[in-house]
């Protein structure tokens, strides 16, 4: 702070603002702020900015704005009292300086708040903590029919992979009819089906065999080179080349 | 060593190993459903009190701090914390003791512009944060404290708050009449 | 408090404060040249001794850390549900139809190669176990079902898996070749 508050606000610069200047110069008048006098801190005012002018300094508009409103509150203080005057100058010279206060008080909470003993600065949290885990723990939601679902849809999706046998235990139907044809040149009357059939193998082979020999025969007659004879449904079925 | 101690054990050593202040809540997950957690605290404040490391609450949530007389040694290799300008100091007065207050508010406090920067660098420390629109006409949001603040600051809660009841009391943490922020103030009125 | 009680709570301070184990020498930096740091710290190490917090010293290095017993407070375990995936679905449909099964299997089943992850997830999930290793070259780690995954999908026993005998029958639970020199499940075509 320089000696004399009249050099201080040449450098208007400084201030933030006219509010902050009034309350500079309220607080130069070493009285309490609820005792202050208005009417000096106006006059206070207005020659600051009188003399900022005179000195052909920049002063900002907000300045100039809160000058002519003092002005205007000095003169309505100073003329004789008007009842009927709207609003009473009393009135706003209290709201002046209820507004000083209300931005003294937030500017000394703020001093206060900030020289208090503050966390990183003045105390100090622990400097290396372990930390706390929050393990999240994973509950799966599945239900049954998703499971059964599943397993139809692998099924489903692999079935061909799932029919691939290890030995196939058949005769196929080339088989039977390179076998049928070879055997029927060597009969000439009608021969019964099961007669074509190889000897041995195991039960499903034979099977296959009787099956694939039938289709045979079937395929042989479509190519005229076997006829066919049967008494009746289920009866023995007999082979004969054609005459 | 009885039920109780083992409490206080697992309670000091939970907020030892926490990285940041702990509620009632989260301390209650890591040490059990239904310890009487209050008790524990108690006791763990007693027993720290006057020690180099004490047990504070801060916003309902609690820590372990050094003790305020130590910071001396303490500050021995940390750099110089950055310090506040006035305007962000005013402005963080003004939110924490008016809290919920509007950017308008806050600038009829101060009686300037309260600049861009000076909202961004309160959230970005951390202590002030938005806190919801006002319903009148033009909705304006509103701004207020964060626990972060309370734990900073070294605060219990805002009641804690340096001279806040004498303030109160004055009636300087009033909402500001319309036509007190009149007094010769351009620009404010929004 | 006599000076030593204020040596011990500056030097419980900073090593509370410190963000490493730190030396005598780099303690006696911090709180002063001549200090009878050693009997401090014999001092602190008794104090917290069978506390939630215990002073450690470990290669000439100090530090406070939270008692060894209780470092299962400092974590919490939070359950989150999460949908199972269809592969891990599909692969736990194959091992609660086929078990024990082995990830070959499982994959030949499946047409497609089971990732590692899908079979740890079923695990995590504890529907699923280790069941020993199958007595053939390789010896590959089987996979089944545990109690745990019969409780979860409503099931006395695996029996209850509907429509396994109709399936059974069509001739789907047939164990599908392997190509590699894994398992000779052939054995029961004959």
């Amino acid at each position: 702070m320089p000696d004399h508050p009249d050099q201080l606000v040449l450098d208007l610069n400084g201030w933030e603002g006219p509010l902050d200047l009034l309350l500079t110069l309220a607080r130069a008048q070493k009285v309490d702020l609820r005792a202050i006098s208005i009417l000096a801190l106006t006059e206070q005012y207005l020659r600051h900015i009188t003399q900022a002018r005179a000195m052909k300094l920049e002063v900002a508009a907000d300045y100039l704005v809160m000058a002519a409103w003092l002005a205007y509150l000095k003169s309505a203080l100073l003329l004789p009292r008007d009842p009927d005057a709207e609003p009473d100058p009393e009135e706003l010279a209290l709201l002046l300086q209820r507004r000083l206060l209300r931005l003294a008080a937030m500017r000394e909470a703020g001093a206060r708040l900030v020289a208090r003993d503050r966390l990183g600065r003045d105390v100090f949290a622990r400097g290396a903590p372990e930390g706390l885990r929050t393990v999240r723990r994973t509950a799966y939601e599945a239900d049954l029919y998703d499971l059964i679902a599943a397993y139809g849809r692998i099924s489903a999706r692999t079935r061909p992979v799932m029919h691939i046998v290890a030995h196939r235990d058949v005769m196929t139907l080339e088989e039977a009819v390179a076998r049928v044809s070879t055997q029927l040149g060597m009969e000439l009357d009608w021969t019964a089906l099961e007669r074509f059939l190889p000897d041995g193998g195991s039960a499903d082979y034979r099977r296959s065999a009787l099956a694939s020999s039938f289709v045979a025969a079937l395929e042989l007659a479509r190519q005229g080179r076997v006829v066919l004879r049967q008494q009746g449904p289920f009866a023995p079925l007999y082979l004969r080349v054609p005459t | 060593m009885t039920s109780d101690d083992g409490l206080v054990r697992a309670v000091e050593a939970v907020l030892f190993a926490a990285d940041a202040p702990l509620s009632l809540a989260e301390l209650r997950r890591h040490v059990g459903g239904d310890a009487a957690i209050e008790d524990a605290l108690a006791t763990l404040r007693a027993h720290f009190a006057g020690r180099g490391v004490e047990l504070v609450e801060r916003g309902g949530r609690w820590h372990f701090q050094t003790a305020a007389d130590l910071a001396h040694l303490l500050r021995y290799d940390r750099a110089e914390s950055r310090r506040l300008s006035r305007a962000a100091t005013e402005t963080l007065a003004i939110i924490a003791y008016h809290e919920p207050v509007s950017r308008a508010e806050i600038e009829a406090i101060r009686g300037v512009q309260v600049a861009k920067g000076t909202l961004d660098v309160l959230m970005e420390a951390g202590w002030v944060r938005p806190a919801g629109r006002r319903e009148v006409p033009g909705r304006p949001l509103t701004y207020a404290t964060t626990p972060a603040f309370l734990t900073h600051f070294g605060l219990i809660s805002r009641r804690d708050l340096p001279g806040i009841e004498d303030l109160r009391a004055a009636g300087l943490l009033d909402p500001a009449e319309q036509s007190e922020n009149d007094v010769a103030m351009s620009g404010d009125g929004d």
